[in-house]
């Protein structure tokens, strides 16, 4: 029994400002709603400033993981309290602490049930968090869970359209996707011999044989891929977006489809090297599907929050496409493109929650000429709309290149195939603008008024973490070049 | 001398049908509970021929314990019968299935057209 | 064929026949009828086996007091003498065919077991040997047993009770 | 880079002169939107420090013996290397100067035309937006940096074009130009990577230097080369995606005179002359630009003959002139396509300048309402117009009659005579087209009342505002007369460009400059006779088939068949079965199991149906199971 801290466990204190605001939350009575959001807000955003200490504190040298925190837990199973921060999960968790604060300052003006709402919510993004900091193979299941059960009640309960509906679909393909996740995580606990769920000890080369790998990689990567939206297994996504209120759908397609990608990457192509250059043909097939696909279903769409869900679904399948090209620059992309994609999708829904608060629609053909009323509002979204179609000088851009290169150099037909989509991703992107904010304006939503300044907040972070990234982005790629270049070079050949 | 021992298992076995023959299809709760004595009796008789054959007194004690549980279900079991007839004027078994959220036809099928 | 085994003979198809009838009789008095001379018939059997103490037992318990609170019961619901077909097909068929089915197993497991051919001697069990038996190896056994008839006795009180629950009758 | 930019006097001034614009940009955006007139200044004050810088390096290295070259790093990822950086040498100095000049004088221009709009300031950040990323596209040192300046021209354009965005067709129109360049980029994105593939990095330089041949095989190399043409076609409206140009006009005029005319669709030409070596390699490449470029010259020049709209009809014969540019470079004149690209730089901005000075005043595109409310008594801008009209056709002292002069010499050059045959005609019908709105307007059938008050713009304000629009035009008008005596020293100039190429010198026909002449003269000619002479029915001979007619006036039916495609095959077609695979066979089948299993349920709790004796049963039959199952 010896415990092992690197540091001050910066990545413990995330999960204890998480539940900390999480028993706050609980203690204050329901009349305080205001004192609820401000408690809310303050741990938020206690979780972002660490979550950007780390990013910054992250020795990028020396590389590797680093602020590690090791407690034995069930020690006959080989169970560890074991967390770790490397090029791969600082993004993301940078990432959630992102989408979380901004979250809670978009759902700021919500008034039904606020305390309910909010304790869920940190429950929620505590298990992201968990899910991202965890190096234990078990913790990061239970936290799988742990953050797929909140996800119900949020949409049931404060959801929208088919609530009921999208949150039982939702949650059955979560579980349908753990349920292939258990057996596999069993399988290698119990292949590996070493008794431990510990994933460096069991991502040493030999541990686990060829074909066992295989089998493996493929339960892991579907299980994974459901939640990341793999087509076709991704038609859980648009409609749980469209159903979710906003922050929910901010998280939702933020963050929670990067944890499937995230367990791709973590789990699968660490644990399974062998299975994961077996199976890549296959992986980089479904996603090219899934990038093309959702860009033409989108072209269809005339509720904007389904929109975006069908073009969260084809920038899914970039990462997919970057994971599957067994390259450095995939891999960089693929990880850039969790985070810039996560950074948009929050922007977009956050815009979103907004203009639907103001005008009670979601519908595209009711909307119309928004530019003049909101004209704040209409930009952010519009700023967010120009990164989804990959424009440069902002962060998405950037992931979208080096997925495609390296995408092209090799799989060159299903990398032609997914630029292409570039093209159906502008058209549908820009005709949801067009009707959306152009044109003239509508007699009904004269008076409606624009983005005050602090509500304005949530959105201008990301608009700026956007445009950074976009214009610096060797401070990510950088990064996650410190995990993907060793973790390649330890392959075998 | 009296007969093979496998005389008594058929003798025993015949009447062990006959009991749960009784038991599942008379249509009556106080025949199921009249069949399940009849179940029982043929225990005994087995446990004694079994004691009979091996010269062990267990068989014997089993068949006590049997008179005693038999005893002890009929008491509750008839207690139950009488308490659900109050309830429902029936002692017919079909009527007891409240628990069961049975579909009609109907209903399984407007499901299986949805 | 000895005179014991005659008497087996005899007392085994006393039983069957008087428990066939029982479960085929429309009307309960008659079926509970029935059975008494089919228990009285195993206590005779259960004398031949050698244990007398255990034929009065079943006279008593089982012909003599089970029997009379199944008559009491009879007499108390009333029961619906037209209750239709007596053993109705849908429960019957499934039935024939398992009964078939164990019937073939119960005679081939009787056949072929060696165990089976072995030829029962005649014995008697004193019934104080029997009584010295029980309560010294089986006390904890017997304690059992009466806690158990303590609950029978307590749970037949319960249901009894008058009170009948105030709820909608449920439907039937 | 980083070690001693501050020192280097010329990345500083480079540094300095393209970065201005975007700290423009976002300072507008940031703090003075409400500010109108801070704006304005803001963006002019960058303007003419950009225009200063260009000037200062195009001075400074007027005889530049090779290109400099200064790059720091941007972006590694793995083996991808991707640098920021600056490429000075004569094709980009040109271009350079071009686009800081026309940027400079357009939006001096824009302070009297966009006076009182209430997107002032956003019109301003975006000029400045797009002239940052036109500057830096214009001195990118790898193909990279240029298509990601390239993207966002396109951005600059597509929000300059729907500026007036309550219009719903402005915003059409962005969309659609956004969309359609962004068919060729994906293609010029295609070739850029099929090059990285091969050469391992994008620098321009080598790209350009022979070396390619040997890494590239000649095939790669030609589909290389077709696909970043494919940008070009997007980016330069040729044939097949012209139509967007025309439509892009919805923008304010000196969006117009900037973005769709003068600079950025010229940035595709620019591409060109940037990688002409590398065209050059692939013979199958240059042929097919030619075609293409002769397509759209004709094309676009049909298109002109009917239009009635004096904004769309300058901008076809962009395209024309675009293709006419392209035929100069595939046949090899790389000096061609250069001077061309300055001249008509110059003339067309004229031209839209002027355009929008009568749109300003009279609020109508139409060129027969424009004559009809006396256009011909604003006497400065209709001399411009006709001055720059001239230039376009290709009339002897004007600045485009040489430049065309050193294009058809290259395509006499060629072996297959068709190339110069259709040059010519094309150059008598760009002299018909360009002198037709002339024509109509300087001679309108009746004219309103004499002395009407909107012949001379009253009040001082208003005066103020012509003055400062005015102003301009004078300038490119003297550019447009005066470029053509630059010919020998601007030739001087480009020839440090790409040395080590040896080109097939153009034939020096004697005869050529008498030909072209004639036949200017003679478009001129027939559109005085059609519309000028006193008496004449102002209908063209093109008008009198009524079939045709509509056929150019529909462009060619390209439009109507685009749409066509989006919507029938694209999106009621591809999309619409893909929406319904979603939500019928996906979802469908996913309702489907979840709907079976509780079936499932429903049936399997129907043999529990509840009945104490069917359980017991259960229990019976299980056992004997069990005891058929243990005994045998």
């Amino acid at each position: 029994m010896h415990m092992e801290f690197a540091s001050f466990p910066y990545l413990s204190s995330i999960l204890a400002a998480c539940l900390l605001g999480f028993g706050a939350i609980l203690l204050i009575p329901a009349r305080h709603t205001m004192l609820i959001r401000y408690v809310s807000a303050v741990f938020s955003g206690i979780t972002l400033i660490i979550t950007l200490y780390l990013f910054c504190a992250y020795d990028k040298r020396v590389g590797g993981l680093q602020f590690v925190e090791k407690v034995p837990w069930i020690p006959p199973l080989g169970i560890q309290y074991f967390n770790g921060a490397d090029g791969f999960s600082l993004p993301n968790l940078l990432l959630t602490g992102l989408v979380f604060f901004t979250g809670v300052l978009t759902m700021w003006r919500m008034e039904t049930r606020v305390k309910e709402f909010f304790a869920l919510y940190f429950v929620l993004v505590t298990g992201v968090f968990g899910l991202f900091m965890s190096m234990d193979l078990f913790f990061l299941f239970v936290w799988y869970d742990v953050s797929l059960i909140p996800m119900y009640l949020l949409i049931a309960v404060w959801g929208t359209t088919r609530k009921e509906y999208a949150a039982m679909k939702l949650t059955l393909f979560l579980l349908a996707g753990s349920a292939l996740i258990l057996p596999a995580t069993i399988y290698l606990f119990v292949q590996s011999g070493l008794n431990t769920f510990d994933i460096v000890a069991l991502m040493q080369p030999g541990t686990f044989g060829e074909s066992q790998q295989k089998f493996a990689f493929i339960f892991l990567y579907l299980g994974f891929g459901i939640l990341a939206g793999v087509w076709p297994f991704h038609t859980w996504s648009p409609i749980g977006h469209v159903a979710a209120p906003h922050a929910v759908s901010m998280v939702h397609a933020g963050v929670l489809m990067k944890i499937g990608a995230f367990g791709i990457l973590r789990v699968a192509i660490f644990l399974c090297p062998q299975g994961w250059q077996h199976w890549s043909q296959l992986m980089a097939l479904l996603a090219a599907i899934g990038i093309i696909y959702g860009a033409l279903v989108g072209l269809r769409q005339t509720d904007l929050k389904y929109v975006i869900g069908y073009s969260s679904v084809s920038h899914m399948g970039i990462v997919g496409l970057g994971l599957s090209t067994l390259t450095v620059d995939g891999l960089n992309g693929a990880v850039f493109q969790m985070f810039a994609h996560g950074v948009m999708t929050a922007l977009l829904f956050s815009s979103v929650g907004y203009i639907y608060d103001q005008t009670h629609t979601k519908s595209v053909a009711e909307l119309g000429g928004l530019s003049r009323t909101m004209p704040v509002a209409s930009s952010y979204f519009i700023v967010a709309a120009l990164a989804g179609m990959g424009v440069p000088g902002l962060a998405n851009f950037w992931a979208e290149l080096l997925v495609f290169i390296a995408a092209f150099k090799v799989y060159p037909l299903r990398g032609v195939l997914a630029i292409a989509a570039l093209v159906v991703s502008a058209l549908f992107m820009l005709r949801v603008v067009q009707r959306t904010f152009y044109g003239p304006e509508k007699e009904k939503y004269a008076r409606l008024s624009d983005v005050p300044f602090g509500l304005g907040i949530p959105r201008m972070i990301l608009a700026v973490v956007l445009l950074l990234f976009g214009l610096f982005p060797s401070l990510m790629v950088d990064m996650i070049e410190t995990a993907s270049i060793p973790f390649f070079n330890g392959l075998p050949r | 001398m009296i007969v093979p021992f496998g005389h008594v298992i058929v003798l025993a076995g015949a009447l062990f049908l006959l009991g749960i023959t009784c038991a599942v299809c008379r249509r009556n709760l106080i025949m199921v509970v009249l069949g399940v004595e009849i179940m029982l009796n043929a225990a005994s008789i087995i446990f004694l021929a079994g004691a009979l054959r091996w010269f062990s007194m267990e068989g014997q004690v089993f068949v006590v314990m049997v008179l005693a549980i038999a005893a002890t279900e009929v008491a509750i079991g008839l207690a139950l019968i009488v308490y659900a007839y109050r309830r429902t004027g029936s002692v017919d078994p079909i009527n007891f299935n409240c628990l069961n959220e049975q579909p009609t036809g109907s209903q399984l099928a407007g499901f299986i057209r949805e | 064929m000895t005179l014991h085994g005659l008497i087996f003979y005899l007392l085994a198809s006393v039983i069957l026949a008087s428990t066939g009838m029982a479960i085929t009789r429309r009307n309960l008095v008659h079926a509970v009828l029935y059975l008494v001379f089919s228990f009285i018939g195993s206590a005779l059997l259960f004398c031949l086996f050698g244990a007398p103490f255990l034929a009065l037992l079943q006279v008593i318990i089982y012909a003599g007091a089970i029997m009379v609170v199944f008559l009491f019961i009879v007499m108390m619901v009333k029961p619906d003498l037209s209750e239709g077909t007596v053993l109705p097909l849908r429960q019957l068929l499934p039935m024939v065919l398992f009964g078939f089915m164990y019937a073939v197993v119960g005679v081939l497991v009787a056949v072929t077991d060696p165990a089976g051919r072995a030829v029962l001697e005649t014995a008697v069990a004193k019934p104080t040997e029997f009584g010295h038996y029980v309560f010294a190896r089986h006390y904890l056994a017997v304690e059992i047993i009466s806690l158990i008839l303590l609950i029978g006795l307590m749970g037949a009180l319960h249901l009894g009770r008058e009170k009948v629950p105030k709820e909608p009758e449920e439907p039937s | 880079m980083a070690s001693c930019w501050i020192e280097n006097s010329t990345l500083l001034t480079a540094i300095v002169g393209t970065w201005a614009p975007f700290v423009t940009f976002v300072l507008i955006m940031l703090f003075t939107r409400h500010r109108p007139k801070t704006s304005a200044g803001l963006s002019l004050a960058s303007a003419t420090v950009s225009l200063a810088s260009a000037l200062v390096l195009l001075g400074g290295h007027w005889n530049l013996q090779r290109p400099l070259e200064y790059t720091g790093r941007w972006l590694v990822s793995g083996d991808i290397y991707i640098p920021f950086g600056y490429l000075l040498d004569p094709v980009s100095l040109l271009m350079l100067t071009v686009v800081a000049i026309i940027g400079f004088l357009v939006q001096f221009y824009s302070l009297g035309y966009m006076a009182g709009d209430p997107g002032f300031s956003r019109y301003f950040a975006l000029m400045s937006l797009f002239l940052w990323s036109m500057m830096c596209l214009t001195i990118s040192p790898t193909l990279f940096q240029l298509y990601i300046f390239w993207e966002l021209v396109g951005l600059s354009s597509y929000f300059l074009i729907g500026f007036w965005y309550e219009k719903f067709s402005a915003g059409q129109a962005g969309k659609k130009a956004f969309v359609m360049t962004r068919l060729g980029d994906v293609a010029m994105f295609l070739g850029v990577l099929l090059i990285l593939l091969h050469l391992g990095n994008l620098n321009i330089l080598e790209i350009d230097s022979p070396k390619i041949v040997g890494l590239m095989p000649p095939e790669m190399l030609t589909l290389a080369a077709l696909l970043i043409f494919g940008g070009i076609i997007g980016k330069s409206a040729q044939f097949p995606l012209l139509t967007w140009l025309p439509d892009a006009m919805q923008g304010p005029s000196p969006v117009s005179a900037l973005l769709h005319s003068s600079t950025m669709v010229a940035a595709g030409v620019y591409l060109f002359e940037r990688l002409f070596p590398f065209f050059l390699f692939s013979s199958t490449a240059t042929t097919v630009g030619l075609a293409i470029g002769t397509i759209s010259m004709l094309l676009a020049s049909t298109m002109a003959m009917v239009s009635r709209d004096i904004k769309q009809i300058w901008a076809y014969s962009t395209i024309s002139q675009l293709g006419f540019m392209l035929m100069g470079l595939d046949a090899g004149g790389l000096f061609a396509g250069a001077f061309h690209l300055t001249t008509h730089a110059a003339f067309k901005a004229l031209l839209f300048l002027c355009a929008g000075v009568f749109i300003h005043q009279y609020g109508t595109n139409d060129i027969y309402d424009l004559a009809a409310k006396g256009t011909r008594r604003m006497r400065v801008p209709m001399l411009c117009t006709i001055i720059g009209a001239g230039a376009l056709a290709g009339l002897p002292p004007l600045s485009g009659f040489f430049s065309k002069e050193v294009i058809l010499a290259k395509l006499a050059g060629l072996p297959n005579p068709i190339w110069l045959v259709a040059a010519l005609l094309g150059v008598f019908l760009t002299a018909y087209y360009a002198f037709r709105p002339i024509f109509i307007m300087l001679f309108p059938p009746s004219l309103p009342a004499a002395n009407a008050s909107n012949a001379a713009p009253e009040g001082t304000r208003h005066r103020l505002l012509y003055r400062i629009m005015v102003g301009p035009l004078v300038i490119l008008a003297g550019a447009t007369v005066a470029l053509g005596f630059l010919q020998t020293p601007l030739r001087n100039f480009l020839a440090g460009q790409y040395t080590g190429l040896t080109t097939a010198g153009g034939a020096h026909l004697g005869w050529l400059p008498y030909v072209t002449s004639l036949l200017a003269t003679g478009g001129v000619a027939l559109t005085w006779w059609e519309f000028g002479r006193p008496g004449a029915r102002q209908t063209g001979f093109v008008d009198g088939i009524p079939v045709i007619a509509r056929f150019f006036a529909e462009r060619w039916y390209l439009d109507r068949l685009y749409r066509a495609i989006l919507d029938h095959a694209v999106d009621r077609g591809i999309s619409a079965v893909l929406a319904q695979n979603d939500t019928r066979v996906i979802d469908g089948s996913i309702d489907g199991i979840s709907r079976g299993t509780v079936l499932a349920g429903r049936l399997a709790a129907l043999i529990n149906a509840g009945m104490i004796q069917y359980r017991l049963l259960m229990i019976f039959a299980a056992t004997v199971l069990l005891s058929l199952y243990f005994f045998f």
